[in-house]
């Protein structure tokens, strides 16, 4: 029951949040931030009987494994797990809550009700995507968390926040839609082949399908979930979004809403249909790659601050698809590496982005300059995250991407060579970033009254700090965490090496 | 013998944790260079212990591990630090050099306001360069190698105000991070390869995977392998491809450049080839295209100094000229005698620069050498310093210079690359040329600018310190040459021994003549104009590649501005409007035409059955 | 008298008992409680036959399936009739002939749904048809009224001709005009094959045309515009419905599907229905024409029931398994449909999108309850309309009907924009606050919206006892 | 005995004409002549299609169907006249083209 609880938690903060907005302005965001600090409680139990040391690998996969009756006729049941993946991104998904709240604190003024509950629902939403293991309730999981998004970025967002709104909320729906079509054929084939209806991944995975329907099946699901990780071709509602909506909500898109692509393809494309990912690794690895020259060259040339930053994120996923569909444990290790180091770095460049918004109104890069003269910490904090988003070394984001670098070099080295091109290109729009905002000559007076980061933005910030400089001094607990739902899939990369 | 593994483990903590410290507190500035200074001078009387102890052993090992980093199936890596000659010397260089530079600069810096910051970011570049020089493994190596190219970039676009200072951190940034992609690709190369990335069993794997599978020995992949690497190198140490960010990162202050672009940060490549020379050995073809590179940079570097005007500029040009000997030095295969001119060069380069960073100081930031002159009797120190940094640099008999470059160049001979010798006996001309150049412009003839300010006290201090080290520092350290190949120099004919001794007087003659006849800061005949700026610029490599990388990429990315992919989207956006429009022109109210459209439908139903029968 | 027929006579008797009360003396309130009574009584018997109706006679086939139907009918129909009084109130004409045709149009309803024979099948149509004339230029002095009964009286007559005629050719051919044995395999050939195609043609426009489907789409915006809002409720539940069944009962006792030209004709008209229906909508500004080129759209997507062969091979593609997706996507669409019409109706000086900025803000109960219309219209998880969607795919994938699927895919995007923009428009900050100053949200209301947000959001999330209900009653 | 394809012809010309004449003419009383006029060619298809069937399955459902189309021609066109006394009050014309206030 303890996920259950979980799921419920922010949902009912969120109503309660609503309903106090009628006694004080100022209660929304406490309770909300109440609901969010007990969403904490179910896990530490399981936090602290974490056996942290790589030798005793916790006995089977599924640490915490609840299943309720919901559609007896389809055999759907609600069917929540969690193991050790899903346990990672939930850690990042109340972690980035937090920060998300944090920014919020001061910057939402009107109907402050209503936007906490549309935060806590979407949390919600995220958690719902990262623990369900039956098929019907992820899909279901899927669509809901895009409505609270949308409200959240149509109601608080900027100037074109609409247009952004619909748009982020058609590509992914049309990427869902894809989705529901190949989930019903993969049940309708394997109901077919094995004569059990079912939409439990459990059964599922335990008899793959396979043959060119299969392929097509596939193709489906990863369709949807590029649509989500922003790859390539499906990439573009990404920047709109992100430049349209308000502070919190682009930090839950960051760091969290783009790891659930990430996450479905890890989770659900490799495992459930072996055969066709393997046909389909090329193309993707390709794509992969692409993605990370091209993201990379559209923040180069980027005036507006948050777009630079949206199509960096656009960059840096291309390393999480490249890792996938490498098939071997670096690969998938540095994948889910890369997922929380890009979510922590990606927010806090987000959460820098809203402060310096919140100070001169601004976004424009052709406006900002000098901004290390008024305001040192903020820019130290902005220089911090913009050296970690380029990949330096101990921090998240180098390990990571070394590891999947390393990983895809053994499949395809000439591929890998062009992406280890994007770390020069990562260091190009970085220091571009560094450079407009915080070096050069201030373009505007400076009155005394902007203020440099108060207590609050400091904690969030340097607690980020310290997550992004011990994940990558001292990986080695989240590779523990991760071990057998990737071991499995690193299996068929054995026996791909008998097929290529 | 007692364990001093935990002493090895200081020397990198200790400046990492006065970074950690200065960034963190509010201390006055004299705190601030006591923690500073104090960390770095423990790190080197540390390293000088060491070397006391080490003195009679040729070969130690001596290990320490700060505990584990990745460890999945095959990679595991730790935060292992491994010392032995190699390393022990570069470490001294690295922390004996770094004290006398930071007591150096806490004068020199003393009334600038960011004081914290500019201690903090050395001090971090410092605990860095030794990561990277006592790293047990390539990854801990590329961690150390990339913490510096950072400390390098922060420190040159230190004073951020000035557009052109972060044009040059970033050019900087950006050229050593193509080298140090290139080695990163080498790293996977050589993981994929070999399984592992520990240094030590990179050799012996090599010579036991590599060495066996074929007959010439010059197996591709080694080669592969190591010309990755010897990108990496190639972009740290400023060689042939990637040189042409040195002349601008003299835009940081003088003492960053003295202790990054001097002593330590540009000898990372040749240490790191040194590291690897028995990786290095198995490719001889990659050794004979680093005496290549090594010998076009050093004729690139001398030339280019010859025709500066700028002081800070001569210097970089001639501390690439400098390091393209050891480069040249390395690939004939004396590596012993690459790493001693590096000792030595570390100590005269610094201490020109210092002199220089001194003359600048006082000549309130005046850095063109034709409008200082006769400086000679007004700043004693500095002009003494500066002398004997000047013969060190033409390695006058006697000097550290000599020592060390004689020895290259002996080693060059008894490689059997007389071609090569030849190369780098021009170079050495033209360093003796322009080193005297510089002396006789700054210190001798008319006074032009009066200097205002004296060097402090420590400035002066780090100033003799390191003139006696130039001059006597010309020792050879024992455990280095059975570490690395050496070859014997004694079948040298008498024109190969006298020449480089008697070439530098010929050069500091030439250059008097031509200072007394006053042609020095004449503007250069007509015909010869042309060349003139193309070697000013250094070989126009700038040029080069603005006009081959950087504009096609900004103008490629510029025509993307719109992301053409969007544009796809808002076709179909605009193409749905204009059907919503088409279709609904159809709902115009007239009944008649609601008929029709019954009727129609009748006659469509009709011709999709026609056309049914009459495929049969 | 079968006791089958006792609903259809419980309102006859209503009806007649309402002409009565108009002779001796009009009150609305009567003839308001009479209807209700009448209707109620209806539905309390339907309910009771529900689960002990097994007969069928000539003209009538009064199985579970239709039973439900009619419970179905009766539920959409009490469900409006909550709402009419109120809405009467606001037009100046008489009132009690409006809940006089109003029962009539249920009987028609009633007989249309149980027949298999064309003549059943006729006076339903006629009848229903002619008390919608009735209904929709019931306000007299207003001209779009007029217009619209104008139209719908010469539209509803040409099809009814259509379809006469294709009934005639048939049973020329057949020699019998039920539904069931218009088998093609009658030895004697009487009429030459093409004879029988034009038949089937004219009988599809018929029923095309009352489902507003592709072709005959022309008419639907302009009456959903032009009449009266309660009789537009009626129009796009109540008709559509019985043509539906009837258009079911068709080609699945007919065992139409054989003929490959007939299989083409309704998947072509799917599919254009599906993409027309949503291009009309795209960037519609009137609510009411919206809602019209909604329900073409829709009525696309449920026309893919009839392209499912039904091999009972395969557990998912049997025809209990059509049947069930049929009935489940007719309930989530009619309770979607008659809540949006029931917000419509609380909302009286809202016409198009502009007048609803800002209406979240003044009256959030109603707003949510309209945006939660709208995701279930959209076919967003967690709402009935989903569910109906997730069943339509699951047969449509077990059929491998991939054009179709990729058409109602692609059709449902286009459809999500507009469906977004009315929520989008409720978003807006307010132009001006009198626009929502004399909405009552009268307790009535209050639980009417309530009633409509638990069928729609309670079924949506919970399912699984609806799903159970349909699938005994799909045999 | 004349064949019943002539029949059916006739009445299908019949019908053909009557639409012919709903969709040309403009004014609402000659639309409803011609639907008329379609009821009435349908009407004798049905009472020829039972004649024919009479002989051999004694079914009389055509002249049921006649009785019934009768009704429904006459109340439709007592509700189509009332339209049009509605009509000609309102807009003094009886032309249809002009009716098109609802349009998109």
């Amino acid at each position: 029951m303890t996920l259950f609880i979980l799921l419920l938690m922010p949902l009912l903060g969120g109503l309660l949040a609503w309903y106090s907005e009628r006694f004080d302005a100022g209660l929304p965001k406490k309770i909300a931030l109440l609901s969010l600090l007990l969403c904490w409680l179910p896990l530490i139990p399981l936090l602290s009987s974490m056996p942290f040391d790589a030798s005793s690998l916790p006995r089977s996969q599924w640490l915490i494994d609840e299943s309720y009756p919901w559609i007896p006729f389809f055999n759907i049941n609600a069917h929540l797990a969690l193991d050790g993946l899903s346990l990672l991104l939930i850690l990042l998904t109340l972690l980035m809550g937090l920060v998300a709240l944090s920014s919020a604190w001061h910057e939402i003024t009107k109907r402050t009700g209503l936007f906490y509950l549309n935060l806590l629902w979407t949390l919600a939403g995220v958690l719902g995507v990262f623990l369900a293991i039956d098929l019907f309730l992820f899909f279901v999981f899927w669509e809901v968390m895009l409505v609270p998004m949308y409200f959240l970025i149509s109601i608080w967002g900027y100037e074109q926040r609409h247009y952004a709104a619909v748009k982020f909320f058609i590509f992914t729906q049309a990427g869902g839609l894809l989705m529901l079509i190949s989930l019903c054929a993969l049940v309708g084939i394997h109901y077919q082949q094995t004569g059990i209806l079912t939409f439990d991944y459990l059964i599922l995975i335990q008899n793959p399908i396979s043959g060119d329907l299969a392929f097509w099946v596939a193709l489906g699901f990863t369709i949807a979930f590029l649509v989500k990780l922003p790859a390539l071709p499906f990439h573009s509602w990404l920047a709109d979004a992100h430049t349209q909506a308000p502070t919190a909500a682009s930090i839950i898109l960051a760091a969290v809403l783009l790891k659930t692509g990430g996450y479905g393809i890890i989770r659900f494309v490799l495992p459930l249909f072996p055969q066709a990912s393997i046909q389909l690794a090329p193309f993707m690895m390709l794509l992969g790659v692409i993605g990370i020259i091209y993201g990379a060259m559209m923040a180069f040339v980027q005036t507006d601050l948050k777009r630079l930053v949206a199509y960096s994120s656009v960059s840096h996923m291309g390393f999480v698809l490249l890792g996938c569909f490498a098939f071997n444990i670096y690969a998938l290790q540095g994948a889910v590496m890369q997922m929380l180091a890009h979510g922590i770095s990606t927010s806090a460049l987000f959460v820098l982005v809203g402060m310096i918004q919140h100070r001169y109104h601004t976004r424009d890069l052709n406006e900002l300059g000098g901004l290390w003269l008024n305001l040192p910490k903020l820019s130290a904090f902005g220089l911090f995250f913009g050296i970690a988003s380029l990949g330096m070394p101990g921090l998240g984001n180098f390990v990571a991407e070394f590891l999947i670098l390393i990983g895809s070099f053994a499949q395809y080295p000439k591929l890998t060579i062009l992406a280890a091109s994007g770390l020069i290109l990562a260091a190009v729009y970085s220091l571009l970033l560094i450079y407009k905002t915080f070096f050069g000559q201030t373009k505007r007076p400076h009155d005394s009254k902007i203020a440099d980061t108060n207590t609050k933005e400091w904690c969030t910030l340097i607690s980020m700090c310290f997550i992004l400089i011990y994940l990558g001094l001292h990986p080695q607990p989240f590779f523990d965490l991760v071990p057998i739902t990737l071991m499995k899939l690193s299996f068929i990369a054995d026996d791909i090496g008998a097929l290529l | 013998m007692t364990d001093y593994s935990s002493l090895l483990a200081l020397v990198p903590l200790l400046p990492l944790f006065s970074a950690l410290i200065l960034l963190f507190s509010k201390l006055p500035k004299l705190w601030i260079s006591i923690f500073a200074v104090g960390s770095v001078a423990s790190v080197a009387l540390i390293s000088l212990f060491l070397n006391v102890i080490f003195w009679q052993q040729s070969d130690f090992v001596l290990t320490s591990s700060l505990g584990t980093w990745i460890n999945l199936a095959q990679l595991n890596i730790n935060f292992g630090l491994y010392l032995d000659p190699l390393s022990l010397v570069m470490i001294t260089i690295v922390s004996g050099v770094g004290a006398l530079i930071h007591l150096y600069s806490t004068g020199f810096m003393y009334q600038d306001s960011d004081f914290k910051r500019y201690f903090t970011y050395l001090n971090l570049f410092i605990s860095a360069m030794l990561f990277l020089v006592l790293a047990d493994n390539l990854l801990l190596l590329y961690l150390g190698w990339e913490g510096v190219g950072l400390c390098s970039y922060l420190l040159i676009g230190f004073w951020y105000q000035d557009r052109k200072n972060n044009l040059a951190a970033n050019k900087a940034f950006l050229m050593t991070r193509i080298g140090d992609t290139a080695m990163a690709i080498g790293l996977f190369l050589l993981f994929t390869q070999l399984g592992t990335l520990d240094i030590q069993e990179i050799q012996i794997k090599a010579h036991a995977v590599w060495s066996l599978t074929n007959d010439n020995n010059n197996n591709t992949m080694a080669s592969l392998c190591c010309l990755l690497l010897l990108g990496g190198a190639v972009g740290k140490s400023a060689q042939l491809p990637l040189q042409n960010w040195l002349p601008d990162a003299m835009a940081g202050p003088t003492p960053v450049s003295a202790l990054i672009h001097a002593a330590t940060m540009v000898t990372a490549g040749i240490y790191l080839i040194a590291r690897n020379s028995q990786l290095f050995q198995l490719a001889p073809d990659v050794l004979y295209l680093v005496a290549l590179i090594g010998t076009f940079t050093l004729l690139l570097g001398a030339s280019a100094a010859m025709v500066q005007t700028d002081l800070k500029r001569i210097l970089a040009y001639s501390t690439i000229s400098q390091l393209g000997y050891m480069f040249l030095a390395l690939g004939v295969g004396a590596g012993a005698s690459a790493v001693f001119h590096l000792m030595t060069h570390a100590f005269f380069k610094a201490l020109l620069f210092l002199a220089a960073g001194a003359l600048i100081y006082s000549l309130h930031h005046e850095h063109n050498i034709f409008k200082m002159g006769g400086l000679l009797k007004k700043l004693p120190v500095v002009a003494v310093s500066f002398a004997i940094g000047c013969a060190a640099l033409a390695s006058l008999p006697f000097t550290a210079g000599f020592f060390s470059k004689e020895l290259i160049l002996a080693q060059v001979i008894a490689s059997g690359h007389s071609g090569l010798w030849w190369a780098a006996i021009l170079g050495a001309f033209f360093t003796a040329f322009y080193s005297a150049r510089l002396f006789f412009v700054v210190f001798l003839g008319p006074t032009q600018l009066s200097p205002n300010a004296k060097p402090t006290k420590s400035m002066s201090l780090a100033l003799v310190i390191l003139s006696v080290l130039s001059l006597f520092g010309g020792i050879h350290p024992e455990g280095l040459k059975n570490l690395m190949p050496q070859l014997d120099t004694d079948g040298l004919s008498t024109l190969q021994h006298w020449l480089p001794i008697l070439l530098p007087f010929i050069a500091i003659s030439l250059a008097w003549w031509l200072f007394k006849t006053k042609r020095f800061g004449k503007p250069v005949p007509t015909f010869m104009q042309g060349v003139h700026q193309l070697v000013k610029s250094g070989w126009a490599f700038d040029h080069l590649y603005q006009t081959i990388f950087v504009s096609p990429f900004k103008y490629l990315c510029q025509v993307n501005k719109g992301d053409f992919i969007d544009l796809f989207y808002r076709l179909i956006e605009k193409t749905s409007g204009r059907l919503h429009m088409a279709f609904s022109q159809f709902q115009n109210g007239q009944l008649r035409r609601y008929n029709a459209s019954l009727v129609i439908f009748c006659i469509l139903a009709f011709a999709w059955f026609i056309r049914g029968e009459l495929m049969l | 008298m079968n006791v089958n027929y006792y609903p259809a006579f419980i309102l006859m008797c209503g009806a007649l008992m309402i002409l009565i009360q108009l002779c001796f003396k009009r009150s609305h309130i009567t003839s308001y409680l009479i209807s209700g009574l009448s209707l109620f009584l209806a539905l309390l018997t339907q309910f009771y036959l529900q689960n002990h109706a097994d007969t069928s006679d000539v003209l009538f086939v009064l199985n579970a399936q239709t039973s439900f139907v009619s419970l179905l009918l009766l539920m959409v129909v009490g469900l409006i009739w909550a709402q009419l009084y109120h809405w009467l109130k606001t037009i100046n004409e008489q009132k009690e002939e409006y809940y006089l045709l109003f029962l009539l149009t249920t009987i028609g309803g009633l007989i249309m749904v149980s027949s298999h024979h064309f003549a059943s099948f006729f006076l339903g149509l006629e009848l229903m048809s002619l008390s919608f004339i009735g209904l929709i230029a019931y306000c007299g002095p207003d001209q779009k009224a007029q217009e619209a009964g104008i139209k719908y009286l010469i539209l509803s007559a040409l099809a009814s001709a259509f379809i006469l005629m294709g009934a005639a050719i048939l049973y020329l051919q057949f020699g019998s005009l039920s539904f069931s044995n218009l088998l093609p395999n009658t030895s004697s050939q009487i009429l030459p094959p093409w004879a029988i195609i034009t038949a089937i043609i004219f009988i599809f426009t018929g029923l095309f045309f009352k489902l507003s489907l592709v072709p005959c789409h022309l008419w639907v915006a302009d009456l959903f515009e032009g009449a009266p809002l309660v009789t537009a409720a009626m129009l796009a539940t109540l008709s559509k419905l019985a043509a539906f069944i009837i258009l079911w009962r068709l080609v699945t006792l007919g065992h139409w599907q054989q003929y490959p030209l007939i299989i083409d004709i309704l998947s072509m008209v799917a599919i254009a229905s599906m993409f027309i229906g949503n291009f009309l909508g795209l960037l519609q500004k009137n609510l009411l024409r919206l809602m019209a080129y909604s329900s073409i759209a829709h009525f696309g997507y449920l026309l893919i029931v009839l392209l499912l062969i039904n091999n009972n091979a395969i557990e998912f593609s049997s025809q209990s398994f059509n049947t069930q997706t049929l009935f489940f996507y007719l309930v989530a669409y009619l309770f979607t449909l008659v809540g949006v019409f029931s917000i419509f109706m609380q909302l009286p000086k809202i016409k198009t999108l502009d007048d609803l900025a800002g209406l979240f803000w003044h009256h959030p109960v109603i707003a949510i309850t309209l945006m939660l219309l709208m995701l279930s219209l959209a076919g967003i998880p967690l709402t009935l309309g989903f569910m109906a969607k997730f069943y339509l795919i699951m047969a449509a994938v077990s059929q491998q009907l991939w054009l179709v699927l990729s058409a109602l895919v692609l059709s449902s995007i286009i459809g999500l924009f507009y469906y977004l923009r009315v929520i989008m428009a409720m978003l807006k900050t307010p132009a001006d606050e009198l626009i929502f100053k004399d909405i009552n949200s009268s307790g009535s209301s209050l639980s009417l919206n309530i009633l409509i947000l638990f069928l729609v959001i309670g079924f949506g999330v919970f399912p699984s006892s609806l799903s159970q209900f349909i699938q005994q009653i799909s045999g | 005995m004349i064949p019943i394809s002539w029949v059916f012809l006739l009445s299908l010309s019949l019908f053909v004409i009557g639409l012919f004449g709903v969709l040309a003419r403009r004014n609402l009383l000659f639309i409803l002549i011609s639907l008329e006029l379609m009821l009435n060619a349908v009407v004798i298809l049905f009472i020829a299609a039972s004649r024919y069937h009479s002989a051999s399955m004694a079914n009389s459902d055509g002249q049921i169907m006649y009785l019934l189309i009768l009704t429904l021609a006459a109340s439709e066109i007592a509700v189509g006249l009332s339209l049009v006394v509605h009509m000609y009050r309102q807009h003094h014309h009886l032309d249809i083209d002009k009716l098109n206030k609802l349009r998109d």
